[in-house]
């Protein structure tokens, strides 16, 4: 039964793997990586059960903590063209 | 049979060779740099499937189990260490790229090698 | 079924690699490389580390992508001469086709693939490597350290001295980011400030290593060619 | 450009979570996977998500330079501090049986000690350079 | 009970499966950013949501299931956050979502009343 999930979820990331090929946009490319992140806490937790050793779910936890950094970088970037600004702070990049 | 027990090997190989081919075909310093992780982290995985025995287990011992087959630590110790210098390095290859466009105004290769070649007087 | 899915990954795997090197983005490129270490991550797990796995994960969605950004940030996010593929053969400039690099790479790889045919199979429990050291260490830990986590125990104590020359290159790195980033804007010798955005140090061209330090001094900027400034650049 | 607040709020609430969870990472990795090297980096983490919403002048306020410089060097310092530890109650260098009377708890406390040090330095180091990377440039921080 | 507990945790990865697929094949087929972004967000939320649940009825009551529910937690924390995040940084950058009227369906094959194209500067500040 995990297996099935586990081959949907591969299915999915080889999905969102063409999605970040094609993207006709960055956001698309980004969009394909956030996308990507959470497919790869599925699969590290269906993997934990997958091998009977299901307490190493950690991993998991911790991409589902931090994955968020990355969009957020990528938004700074794309709205104020460097990282160091306040978000709310000022309109056009340097 | 065989096969199955090389195909992660080919896949590492193919993986180096393609960071390789980035690194001396590129121009570009920072996708030269992409090309070294990729290259390197074909080394990590390499190292890591050395490690691997088929049917074991994570090497974080399980109490009171009897005849668990661990996989080999020894890699993961070498590799866990490797993958936060290598990060390190390559923030300094980065800090290198971005003294080079302040001073060149480019990060092309070949640009910087012609600036270089100019006669300065 | 874990072979099955260490089979899809290395093939995702592979094919972020070939796009890695097809795209003429940076920053699509940067994208792709956060792809590529949440695959490593995974293939990490498949292959029962996970302390490498957990590495890499908190460095490849933590700090590297950061990192990268704040690079691209300066450099600008395109490829400014993009290469041709070997297959653009309708090009009329003449451009240098990375057909050597091409014929390296594949030499290269021939060889060592002609080499695996002497490697153990994978996940083979008679691998030489399984037999030196390893059992050691995950007999006697337990004993001797009494720590479960037998990464912990060969990273900390059995093998020390290398995590304290690995955290010595750690904080090396830090070091020659400081010294590289930390020359702030200087007067030059006619008291203008400048940023060494467009200062070649024309005079002092051959002095690499003053370069580097920032302790040249630099020199007016030659004048700006017309259309340098583009950023993108038209190719 | 004020409505940001969700962005603010989120990090407000998630940047606590990923101290606190970089800490079970360095002091739960005896047990399960994990040790100084993750937790540093996740510890950097942190704080890098903090100064991407709020800004690199308030992150300068509640983590200055100084103390991160302070915190790479410590970290390599400590290390290197226990080896010589244990040379001086005498033991070889980094040998962590003589840290205690019982060398199996010696061991212990070698192993956290050293790992902290390892935590402090890569904290220290990568925070560092993502000062470095974001300042760069930007003279009014 | 713990028949009963296995068919619920098999109903619950089954319908997380399909949920995950269907979302991956949106973000193949939807024709704009924000559509794609609504089928990415099936599968962080409702996806993996469920095939999450279905692994905490494997995990009975231990420190897993409680891991699995931390794991949920911060996903459907972190992840509308960061599909906002990435929705605004798309808009400010210029990105137009697709209007039901380029489609160029016939008239009648409209819903009366819905989605005309904002007129630009009117509506937006």
């Amino acid at each position: 039964m995990f297996g099935v999930a586990s081959v949907a979820v591969l299915v999915t990331m080889a999905l969102a793997l063409t999605r970040a090929l094609l993207g006709p946009t960055v956001y698309d490319r980004v969009l394909a990586v956030n996308m990507f992140g959470t497919k790869t806490v599925l699969i590290i937790a269906l993997l934990g059960f997958l091998t009977g050793r299901p307490d190493f779910l950690d991993l998991a936890l911790l991409y589902a903590l931090i994955n968020f950094i990355g969009t957020l970088a990528v938004l700074k970037f794309f709205e104020y063209g460097d990282l160091s600004r306040r978000l709310d702070q000022g309109e056009a990049g340097p | 049979m065989r096969v199955l027990g090389l195909y992660n090997y080919w896949i590492f190989i193919f993986l180096m060779m393609v960071g390789f081919y980035i690194l001396i075909s590129r121009r570009n310093l920072v996708k030269k740099i992409l090309g070294l992780n990729i290259f390197q982290t074909s080394v990590f995985i390499f190292y890591i499937s050395m490690g691997k025995i088929t049917g074991g287990t994570a090497p974080i011992l399980v109490e009171g189990a009897e005849a668990v087959v661990y996989s080999n630590p020894l890699p993961h110790v070498l590799i866990l260490t490797a993958i936060v210098v290598g990060v390190s390095t390559t923030a300094v290859a980065l800090a290198l790229v971005v003294r080079i466009k302040e001073a060149y105004g480019t990060i092309e290769g070949d640009e910087i090698s012609a600036m270089d070649n100019q006669i300065p007087f | 079924m874990g072979v099955l899915v260490d089979f899809a990954l290395l093939a995702f795997l592979a094919t972020t690699a070939i796009a890695v090197v097809r795209t003429t983005n940076l920053f699509a490129a940067v994208m792709l490389a956060g792809i590529y270490s949440l695959l490593t991550a995974g293939l990490f797990t498949v292959m029962d580390a996970v302390d490498v796995a957990f590495t890499e994960a908190a460095v490849g969605a933590g700090i590297s992508t950061v990192l990268m950004l704040a690079t691209l940030a300066f450099v600008g996010s395109r490829v400014k001469t993009p290469q041709l593929r070997i297959t653009d053969i309708s090009a009329k400039v003449p451009v240098r086709r990375p057909v050597f690099p091409l014929v390296v790479v594949l030499v290269t790889g021939a060889i060592l693939i002609w080499g695996t045919g002497d490697m153990p199979a994978y996940g083979d429990p008679a691998n030489p490597i399984h037999h030196h050291v390893a059992p050691r260490y995950l007999e006697e830990s337990e004993h001797e350290i009494g720590v479960p986590n037998v990464v912990t125990s060969v990273l900390a104590s059995y093998r020390g001295f290398d995590t304290f020359g690995e955290t010595t290159v750690v904080f090396t790195a830090a070091v020659g980011v400081m010294i590289l980033l930390s020359a702030m804007r200087r007067k030059d010798r006619f008291g203008e400030e400048r940023w060494g955005e467009e200062s070649v140090p024309d005079l002092f061209r051959g002095f690499a290593p003053t370069f580097w330090l920032g302790q040249d001094g630099r020199m007016r900027a030659p004048p700006s060619q017309p259309g340098e400034e583009d950023e993108g650049g038209t190719p | 450009m004020s409505d940001q607040i969700i962005l603010r709020v989120a990090t407000k609430i998630i940047v606590p979570t990923i101290l606190l969870y970089a800490l079970y990472v360095q002091f739960h990795g005896d047990y399960g996977p994990g040790g100084g090297f993750q937790a540093g980096v996740i510890f950097s983490a942190a704080f890098i998500l903090y100064a991407l919403v709020f800004g690199l002048r308030r992150t300068h306020r509640v983590l200055p330079t100084w103390v991160v410089r302070g915190c790479a060097s410590a970290g390599v310092l400590l290390y290197g501090g226990v080896g010589l530890a244990s040379m001086v109650m005498g033991g070889a260098f980094l040998d962590y049986g003589v840290l205690a009377h019982d060398p199996k708890h010696g061991q212990h406390y070698g192993i956290l000690l050293v790992e902290l040090g390892v935590m402090i330095t890569v904290f220290g180091v990568m925070v560092t350079i993502f000062y470095f990377f974001a300042a760069r440039g930007r003279e009014d921080l | 009970m713990s028949t009963v507990a296995d068919v619920l945790s098999w109903g619950f990865l089954l319908t997380g499966s399909f949920f995950v697929i269907s979302g991956g094949i949106g973000v193949i087929r939807m024709p704009d950013l924000f559509t794609r972004l609504h089928c990415s967000g099936v599968t962080d939320t409702g996806g993996a949501g469920l095939v999450l649940v279905g692994l905490m009825f494997q995990g009975g009551l231990s420190l897993v299931t409680l891991k699995l529910l931390f794991i949920l937690g911060f996903l459907w924390f972190s992840s509308p956050v960061s599909t906002y995040a990435l929705a605004r940084a798309a808009l400010a950058g210029g990105e137009e979502p697709f209007w039901a009227e380029d489609l160029d369906l016939p008239p009648s094959a409209r819903i009366p009343g819905f989605s005309p194209r904002p007129v630009p500067g009117e509506g937006e500040e």
